[in-house]
C-alpha cells in the first residue's frame, strides 16, 4: 500500500509548499486498475461483438457479421432506439424515467407524415413544428414532475398514453404513407434521404445517432448543466442547497428526452416512408434498457452517455447476430435474457464503493 | 471593521406542525466577529441559520443585511446576499469530483460556455490548500473520508468569499489537527471582516474562538454572554438548565476476563479501495467491563479496523487471530456478528446508521426485531413500551416515536442510532465516534451509559477523534498508525502529546 | 455524396433453381403473438417439410414496421433464396420487399400487400368480403327479424380491422333493421374481449349478437356473456376459423359461436408457390391469388376442421 | 433533562413505566390532520369513484355503475393486474422492480393449461406445479439481482424476454384450450369455478385478489420481514449493519413476486378457459401503475399494501367507466392519461416534509 503519507494530510502547517506529486494519481497498479475499470461501460460490448464474430455465418469465404452491410444495418437498426436512449439517459441521470419517448416518436412520425404529405408543408418546417411538439410535450410533462411533485414512472406512462391517443385521433388511426414529389399529397424528395446512405455505406440515421451520442457525450462532459444533471440525481437536497435550480433542470431534461423521441420519430417516418400511431411502440423499455446495460444507474447520480451508445450497439448486436445464425424466434428470446444478463454482470465486476 | 451589524435577525420564529423550534428569536452578526451559537440537541440552532440562509423560507420575523430588509426564498437568495453556509449534514454529491462539488451551481465558464475545468481545479485546490488538505480536487467525493468531507464542504464555503459564513458544527467530523488549520483559517476571515456565525458542542473551542456567544434553548434566546467574562459552567447552565454534573473517574469494577482478544490483524482486500486503510496488524484486546478507546489521524484506520470486527469491511484474506470470549471470532456478515453478541454504532449516520425518512420507532427496534416478534409477528405493545423505554433512557427529544428521524435535531439523530444498537445487549460494543454531534448534556448522559455498561459486564470498543474524550473515558488507548497498532497507553500514561506522538508515527515504546 | 439505398441492381441472385437443391426461405412475420400467424408460420414450416431441400427461418418482427425491414435485410445478408413476407404494414415494408426483389430473391407476399408490384406473387384473403359475408350472414340468417348488434373491432389502425368493419356495413345495408348500438376495440385480444363485453352487457341492454373481428375476442366476449349469464341470449360471430384446438372452428362445433369466417393463412399456397418458382423454376406464377372464405356454422364445422387438416 | 436512570437502555426491565405522556401524538390540529393524509392513498379512488357514478349512464333509473353486476365485473376485471401489484408492492419496497410478471403470468397459463390438458394431471398437483415454477423463476431473479448487484430492471426484462419465450416453446406458440370433463385431454370441472362467482354475486378470481391482498396488507403491517423490506428500501447499507439479512430478504421477495404473478397465470387460464403464451403482454406496466398511483414511491421504502389495492381499483373504475360511457378508444387514451396524472396529484396532496 505505497498510498501518499495520509498523516500529512492532516498535520502539514500551511506554508509547506503543497506536494506536487502527492495530488496527481499514483501511477500504480490501482492507477492501472482504475483507468482499466474506467471504460468498463464498454466491456459487455467487447464481448458481444468479439463473440459475434466468432459465432457468424460465413458466405463465399466472408465473415457475414462483419461485412460492412451488416455492421451498417446493426447501427441504422439501433439508431433510433439510439437516439431515444440519449435523451433517456439525462433522464435517468435526474434519477426519473420516461415511458413516453416510444408514443412521441409514434405521434412525431405521424407530424411528420401528415403535415408533408396533408398540410403540404415543406421539411424544415415540418421538422420544426414535430421537434417542438416534442419538446413541449416532454417539458410538459417535466412541468408535472417538477412542480407537483408526482413520480415520473406515473406522470410519463400518463403522457404514452395521452400521446398515443392524439397520434390515433390526428391519423385518424392508419398510418399516413409519405409518397414523394412535387404534387398536392406528396412529400418533398429529399425527406427520403433518411432512408439513404453516406457514400452508400454509412446510414444516414446511423449518422445522425452518431452525431447525436458524441454531441451529448461533449455535453455531458464539459457542461454546467451536466453537473447540475448528476447532482440532482445524485443528491438532491445538495444541489437545491447549492442553488441548482432543480425545477428548471428537471424541465429540460424532460424536453430534451421528447425532442430526442421526436426527432427520432421523424427519422421513423423517413425510413418506413409512412407514419403511424402505432410506431415506436415498446421502444421505452429497449431505450431504458439500453441505458441500463450501459452502465447508467436507475437510482440516478452515475453514468455516462458512452455506456448507453455501447448499450445500444449491444443489443443491435445481439439482435443481428441471433437473427444471422437462423436462431428460431422463440428460442432468441431466451438467448437475448441471459446474454443481456451476463452482459449486464460485466459491467458490474469492478467491486462497488461501499 | 465597524459595529455596524452585518446581519440583523428579529422575532424569529419557525414551527414544525406541533413543534416549535424556534420562537422570537434575536440575533445579529457584526463584521470581524466570531458569534457562537449554543445548545441542546434540537434547540434550534440549524432551524435557526436555515433561515438565515434561505432554506427555509416562510417563517416569523425579519431580516436585514446592511440594514436593508431582505427575504431569501431560496439558497442562492442568501448566496447572492453574500451569506455562505457550512451545513450540519453533509450534503455532498458523491459522484462529482471536489472541484466539481465545491463549485456547484456557479461553475466558471470558458467563453464557449463549457465548464473551465483547468479553472475550477485550480481554484478548488487552493481553498483545500488552505485548510491543509492536500487533496486532488478530480477526485470524486465518495471516495473521500467523511472528515475530507468536511473540508470540501468549508472549502466551498470559503470559496464563495461570503461576509456572513455561517458554520453549522463544521469540526465534528474533522481530527484536532484539521481543527487548528480551520481556526487558523477562522482568524484570517474574521481580521478580513467577514461576520462568523459558529455552532457546535465542543466547549473547548468556543473559548478559543468566540467573540459572543448565544444559548438557545428550548427555541428561544436563553442568554447572549461574553466568554471572557462568562465561565464554562455558566454556559453550561444556560444552555441546559442545569450544572452538568463532574463525568468521569467515579469507581470502577474491576475488569473481568479478556472478551475480545485481537492478534496481528491483516486484510489484504481483494481489489483495494483508495483511501481505505485496512487492518494491517493490529493487536488489542478488551476485558469485560473495560472501555478501551482507539485513536489515531484521520485515515489511521480505525473506522475499518471497527468494519472488520463487524463483519462489515472490505472483503480479502484475513491474517491474524481474533477471538472473542476465548473462541475464534471471524463474522461473514454484520448478522453473524450481532448474533455473537457484538454490536456497532458507525459514524456515518445518516449513510450507514439510519432509515432517515422512517420513523423513530421503525429505526429504534431494526435490530432487535427478532426478540420482539412471536412467529415472524410483531409484538406490537412490546414494540411500543420497548421503544418508549429507549427513548426516554436516553433523553431523545422527538414529538412523538412515529416521527421520520430525519426530522430530529443532529445529536438526537446520533441517539437513535445508539439507541437501536443498545437494544441488542451486546457483549462487546464498537463505537466509532459515537459522540458526534451531542450537546454536552447528553454526552455527560452518554459517557454514564458507557460507564454502566462496562460496570455491568459489557466490553466497549470506542474510536474518537476527541482527545479528551478519550482520556476521560477509556481505560485505555490503542494508537492506530497506516492500520496498525502502534501503542497501547494505559489510563495513566495516556497523554494528549504521548497520544499524539504515537499517531504520528513516532517511535512510542509499547507499555502495558 | 447521400444517396438512397436499393435498387442496387440483382446481382446477388438467389441460388439457380431446379430439383435436388438445398433452399434457404426466410420467412418474416409481423407478429408471432397473433395465433392467426401463428399457424401461418405452422402451415409454411409444415408444408415447407415436405418438399424436399427446403428449409424454412421464421423472424418475429412483434409487430414493429422497423424491426420487419431489419430482419429482411438479416435474411439478405444471411443469403436466403426466397422470401416470404407477411408484412405488418404495407408502405413501411415496400422499400426492403422491393429490395429483396431487385435483388433477384423471389418475394412472396401474405396475408397485407406491400405497394407497387416489386414482389413475386401476393397471396391473401379479401378482409373486405370476408366483413360483407358476415354481414350478409346477419342480414339473412342470424337475425332475419332484425336486432342489436355489438361490434368488437380489432386492432385500430389495422386494415383488416377497418376492412372488416366496412364490409360488415356493406353486408347488413339490406337489413335496416339491424342496428350496430356499439364498437368497441379490443386489440384482437380475447381478454380484452372479455372485459370489453363486461362493461358493454351494463352499458347495452338488449344485445342480441357480437360481430367480433376475430375469434379471440369473440369467446372472450362469450365468456363475458357467461359470467352475466346471458350467454344463450346473445349470439357471438368470429373470424379467422384456425383449425387449431384454440381456434374458431372448433368454438363453432362446440355451441359458443354461432359463426365463423374463414381467413386462410396461404401459409400452404405459399410453399406451392416457392417449390412452383425454386424446384420446378417455373417462370410464370400468379401475381395475386385471392382466397376465399368459407362460412363456417355448426353443420360443417367437424368437416371443415378436418378439410383443413386441423389437429385433433 | 429529567431523564430516569440510563443504564435501563440496555438492560431496562420491561417492569419500568414508560412515560406515557411525552410519546402520544398531541391532539391538536395538526393531529387531526396528519389522520386525516394517513387515508390519503385513498383519495384517488375516491375521487375517481365519485366521478364514475356521476357520470355513469342510467338504465330503468338504475345507476349503471353502481349496480352490483357491474361492480363485481370491475373487481374481477383487475383481480389479475391487483394480484400481480401485490407482489409488485414488496419488490418496488425494496427499491427494485419486476418487469417479468406478464409474461410469468403467460407461462403459468400455459403450464395450467399444458399440465392439465396434456399430461393429465389434477388440479392440486398442476396448480402445486405452476406455483413453483412462477417462484422458482422469481427466486432466480431475485438471487442474480442479489448476488451479482445488476439492477433489477435488466434482470427481470431479461427474465420477461426468457418467460415469454420459454412459453411460447412450452405450447407451440398457441393457446391451449381447455375443455372440463372426466376425459383424456380434458380438465377437472372444479377447475372452472375460478371463472364462476360466490352466490352468483363475487367473482371467484375477484375474491383471491381480496383474500391476497388482505394478507398482504396484514403481512405489511405486522411481520418482522416487512420491516426487513422497509429498511432495504430505506437505506440499504443501514439495513445490512442492523442485521437485516438483506439478500435472503430480496431473494424472498423476488419469488414472491413471481408466485403472485404464477397465481395471477391460473386465474387467467380458468378465466379464459384456455393458456396462452401471450397472455399477461403488458400487465408489468398496469401492476406498476396499480402500485405508484397507489402511493408507493418507486424509490423503496415508502408505501403501503392498501394503496396498492386502491391503485388497482382506481385503474379498473376508470376503464370501466370509459367503457360504459361508449367513449372512443382513442379519446379514452387520452382521458385516462389525464385521469392518472390528476389523482397521482391527489395522493401527493400534503405538503412533503423538507
Ligand atoms: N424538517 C423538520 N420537520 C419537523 N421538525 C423539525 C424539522 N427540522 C427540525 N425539526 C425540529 O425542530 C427542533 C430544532 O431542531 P434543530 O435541528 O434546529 O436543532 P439543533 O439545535 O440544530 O440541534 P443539534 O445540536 O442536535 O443539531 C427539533 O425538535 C427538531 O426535531
Ligand atoms: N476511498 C474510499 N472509498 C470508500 N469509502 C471510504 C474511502 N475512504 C474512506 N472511506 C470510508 O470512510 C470512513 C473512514 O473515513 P473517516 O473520515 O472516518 O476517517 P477517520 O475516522 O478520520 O479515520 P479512521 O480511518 O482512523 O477511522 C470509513 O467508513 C471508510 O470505509
Ligand atoms: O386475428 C387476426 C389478427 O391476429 C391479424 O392481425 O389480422 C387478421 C385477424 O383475423
Ligand atoms: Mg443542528
Ligand atoms: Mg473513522
Amino acid at each position: 500500500m505505497n498510498s501518499p503519507n495520509p498523516t500529512t494530510v492532516a498535520a502539514s502547517p500551511p506554508e509547506t509548499p503543497p506536494r506536487r506529486g502527492a495530488i496527481r494519481l499514483p501511477k500504480d497498479r490501482h492507477a492501472i486498475v482504475d483507468n482499466f475499470f474506467r471504460f468498463q461501460s464498454l466491456f459487455g460490448l467487447v464481448a458481444v461483438f468479439v463473440i459475434a464474430i466468432a459465432v457468424s455465418p460465413s458466405r463465399n469465404g466472408e465473415n457475414v457479421f462483419l461485412s460492412s452491410g451488416n455492421l451498417a444495418n446493426i447501427v441504422r437498426a439501433v439508431s433510433e432506439i439510439g437516439i431515444i436512449a440519449v435523451g433517456m439517459t439525462f433522464v435517468i441521470l435526474i434519477g426519473g424515467i420516461d415511458l413516453s419517448v416510444g408514443a412521441v416518436l409514434g405521434l412525431a412520425a405521424v407530424g411528420s407524415a401528415t403535415l408533408m404529405v396533408d398540410s403540404g408543408l415543406g421539411i424544415v418546417p415540418t421538422v420544426l413544428i414535430v421537434l417542438f411538439i416534442g419538446t413541449a410535450f416532454g417539458a410538459t410533462q417535466g412541468a408535472i414532475v417538477a412542480r407537483l411533485g408526482i413520480q415520473s414512472f406515473i406522470v410519463t406512462l400518463a403522457g404514452l398514453q395521452a400521446a398515443r391517443g392524439i397520434a390515433r385521433m390526428w391519423s385518424g388511426g392508419l398510418g399516413i404513407p409519405i409518397a414523394y414529389g412535387d404534387g398536392p399529397q406528396e412529400a418533398p424528395e429529399a425527406f427520403s434521404l433518411l432512408s439513404g446512405s453516406i457514400n452508400g455505406v454509412l446510414p444516414v440515421p446511423a449518422l445522425i445517432f452518431l452525431a447525436i451520442g458524441v454531441g451529448a457525450l461533449l455535453v455531458l462532459r464539459s457542461t454546467a448543466f451536466a453537473r447540475h444533471v448528476y447532482a440532482i440525481g445524485g443528491n438532491e437536497k445538495a444541489a437545491r442547497l447549492s442553488g441548482v435550480p432543480v425545477r428548471r433542470v428537471r424541465v429540460t431534461v424532460f424536453a430534451i428526452s421528447g425532442l430526442l423521441a421526436a426527432l427520432a420519430g421523424i427519422i421513423h417516418a423517413g425510413q418506413l416512408n409512412q407514419g403511424s400511431p402505432n410506431d415506436g411502440a415498446g421502444y421505452e423499455l429497449d431505450a431504458i434498457a439500453a441505458v441500463v446495460i450501459g452502465g447508467t444507474s436507475l437510482a440516478g447520480g452515475s453514468g455516462s452517455m458512452g455506456g448507453t451508445i455501447a448499450g445500444a450497439l449491444l443489443l443491435g448486436i445481439l439482435n443481428n447476430i441471433l437473427a444471422l445464425n437462423n436462431i428460431d424466434a422463440n428460442v432468441q428470446l431466451v438467448v437475448k435474457g441471459l446474454v443481456i444478463v451476463a452482459a449486464a454482470a460485466l459491467q458490474r465486476l469492478r467491486p462497488r464503493i461501499a | 471593521m465597524t459595529d455596524r451589524p452585518l446581519v440583523r435577525m428579529t422575532g424569529i420564529g419557525k414551527r414544525f406542525g406541533g413543534v416549535h423550534a424556534c420562537r422570537d428569536i434575536d440575533l445579529t452578526v457584526t463584521a470581524g466577529e466570531v458569534h457562537a451559537l449554543l445548545g441542546e440537541n434540537g434547540a434550534g440552532k440549524s432551524t435557526l441559520i436555515n433561515v438565515l440562509s434561505g432554506v427555509i423560507s416562510e417563517h416569523d420575523g425579519t431580516i436585514e443585511v446592511d440594514g436593508e430588509p431582505v427575504s431569501f426564498t431560496s439558497p442562492a437568495d442568501a448566496q447572492r446576499a453574500g451569506i455562505a453556509t457550512i451545513h450540519q449534514e453533509l450534503d455532498l454529491v458523491a459522484g462529482l469530483s471536489i472541484a466539481e462539488n465545491m463549485f456547484l451551481g456557479r461553475e466558471p465558464r470558458t467563453r464557449l460556455g463549457t465548464v473551465d475545468l483547468r479553472k475550477m481545479r485550480r481554484q478548488a485546490e487552493a481553498h483545500l490548500r488552505t485548510l491543509g488538505a492536500d487533496l486532488d480536487p478530480r477526485r470524486l467525493v465518495g471516495s473521500l473520508r467523511v472528515g475530507e468531507q468536511q473540508l470540501v464542504e468549508i472549502g466551498r464555503a470559503l470559496s464563495l468569499r461570503a461576509r456572513v459564513l455561517i458554520m453549522d458544527e463544521p469540526t465534528a467530523a474533522l481530527a484536532d489537527a484539521e481543527v487548528e488549520r480551520l481556526f487558523a483559517t477562522i482568524a484570517e476571515l474574521r481580521r478580513a471582516g467577514v461576520g462568523i456565525v459558529y455552532i457546535s458542542h465542543r466547549m473547548a473551542e468556543i473559548e478559543l474562538i468566540a467573540d459572543r456567544v448565544t444559548v438557545l434553548r428550548n427555541g428561544t434566546v436563553a442568554g447572549t454572554v461574553d466568554p471572557r467574562v462568562a465561565s464554562r459552567d455558566d454556559i453550561i447552565q444556560l444552555m441546559v438548565g442545569r450544572s452538568v454534573d463532574a463525568l468521569f473517574g467515579e469507581g470502577r469494577n474491576e475488569p473481568g476476563d479478556v472478551l475480545l482478544d485481537v492478534r496481528g490483524l491483516a486484510v489484504t482486500p481483494r481489489r483495494p479501495v483508495p483511501g481505505r486503510t485496512e487492518p494491517a496488524g493490529v493487536d488489542l484486546a478488551v476485558r469485560s467491563g473495560e472501555i478501551v478507546g482507539l485513536a489515531g489521524l484521520m485515515g489511521a484506520g480505525r473506522t475499518e479496523l471497527l468494519e472488520t470486527l463487524f463483519g462489515a469491511g472490505g472483503s480479502g484474506r484475513r491474517a491474524g487471530q481474533v477471538t472473542i470470549g476465548d473462541r475464534p471470532y471471524r463474522p461473514s456478515g454484520p448478522r453473524a456478528a450481532l448474533a455473537r453478541g457484538v454490536a456497532f454504532v458507525p459514524e456515518d449516520r445518516r449513510g450507514a446508521g439510519l432509515m432517515l425518512e422512517h420513523s423513530v420507532a421503525d429505526n429504534v427496534v431494526l435490530s432487535a426485531l427478532s426478540s420482539l416478534t412471536t412467529l415472524g409477528l410483531v409484538r406490537r405493545p412490546l414494540l411500543r413500551r420497548t421503544v418508549a423505554e429507549q427513548l426516554t433512557a436516553l433523553a431523545v427529544k422527538a414529538a412523538s416515536p412515529s416521527i421520520p428521524v430525519a426530522t430530529l435535531s443532529g445529536g438526537n439523530q446520533q441517539k437513535i442510532v445508539f439507541a437501536k444498537q443498545l437494544l441488542m445487549r451486546p457483549q462487546l460494543l464498537l463505537l466509532d465516534e459515537p459522540t458526534r454531534g451531542v450537546d454536552i448534556g447528553a454526552k455527560a448522559e452518554i459517557y454514564h451509559l458507557l460507564h454502566r455498561l462496562a460496570d455491568s459486564g459489557m466490553a466497549i470498543l470506542l474510536a474518537s477523534s476527541e482527545l479528551p474524550e478519550l482520556l476521560s473515558l477509556c481505560d485505555r488507548v490503542v494508537v492506530l498508525h497506516r492500520g496498525r497498532t502502534v501503542a497501547v497507553l494505559p489510563r495513566a500514561s495516556a497523554t494528549q502529546q504521548a497520544i499524539l506522538a504515537a499517531a504520528n508515527g513516532d517511535d512510542v515504546k509499547e507499555s502495558g | 455524396s447521400v444517396e438512397k439505398d436499393g435498387g442496387d441492381g440483382g446481382t446477388d441472385a438467389s441460388a439457380q433453381c431446379g430439383s435436388g437443391k438445398e433452399f434457404l426461405i426466410g420467412m418474416s412475420q409481423a407478429n408471432n403473438a397473433e395465433p392467426y400467424r401463428q399457424v401461418m408460420n405452422d402451415d409454411v414450416s409444415t408444408a415447407a417439410k415436405a418438399v424436399s431441400g427446403f428449409k424454412v427461418v421464421v423472424s418475429d418482427a412483434a409487430q414493429d414496421n422497423s424491426k420487419q425491414v431489419a430482419d429482411v435485410e438479416n435474411f439478405l445478408s444471411q443469403g436466403i433464396n426466397l422470401l416470404i413476407i407477411s408484412p405488418n404494414e404495407a408502405k413501411p415494408l415496400t422499400a426492403v420487399v422491393k429490395k429483396a426483389y431487385d435483388k433477384g430473391i423471389p418475394v412472396i407476399v401474405l396475408d397485407r400487400k406491400v405497394e407497387g408490384d416489386a414482389y413475386t406473387a401476393f397471396i391473401g384473403g379479401d378482409n373486405v368480403a370476408i366483413g360483407k359475408a358476415a354481414g350478409e350472414y346477419y342480414a339473412k340468417t342470424l337475425l332475419p327479424q332484425g336486432g342489436k348488434v355489438v361490434e368488437i373491432s380489432g386492432l385500430p389502425g389495422s386494415t383488416p380491422a377497418a376492412e372488416r368493419a366496412q364490409g360488415f356495413r356493406e353486408g347488413i345495408a339490406s337489413n335496416p333493421k339491424i342496428e350496430i348500438v356499439a364498437t368497441q376495440t379490443a386489440e384482437w385480444l380475447r381478454e380484452k374481449g372479455q372485459s370489453v363485453m363486461d362493461a358493454m352487457l351494463k352499458a347495452q341492454p338488449d344485445i342480441d349478437a357480437v360481430y367480433a373481428h376475430n375469434d379471440p375476442m369473440a369467446e372472450g366476449a362469450y365468456l363475458a356473456a357467461k359470467a352475466a349469464g346471458k350467454e344463450s341470449a346473445i349470439k357471438f360471430t368470429g373470424i379467422d376459423a384456425l383449425p387449431v384446438p384454440s381456434g374458431g372452428i372448433k368454438a363453432v362445433e362446440q355451441g359458443r359461436l354461432q359463426a365463423t369466417f374463414q381467413y386462410a393463412t396461404g401459409g400452404r399456397e405459399a410453399i406451392d408457390l416457392a417449390k412452383k418458382i425454386l424446384v420446378d423454376c417455373s417462370k410464370d406464377v400468379p401475381k395475386s391469388t385471392t382466397l376465399g372464405t368459407t362460412q363456417i356454422t355448426k353443420d360443417n364445422a367437424a368437416q371443415v376442421y378436418t378439410e383443413l387438416g386441423g389437429k385433433q
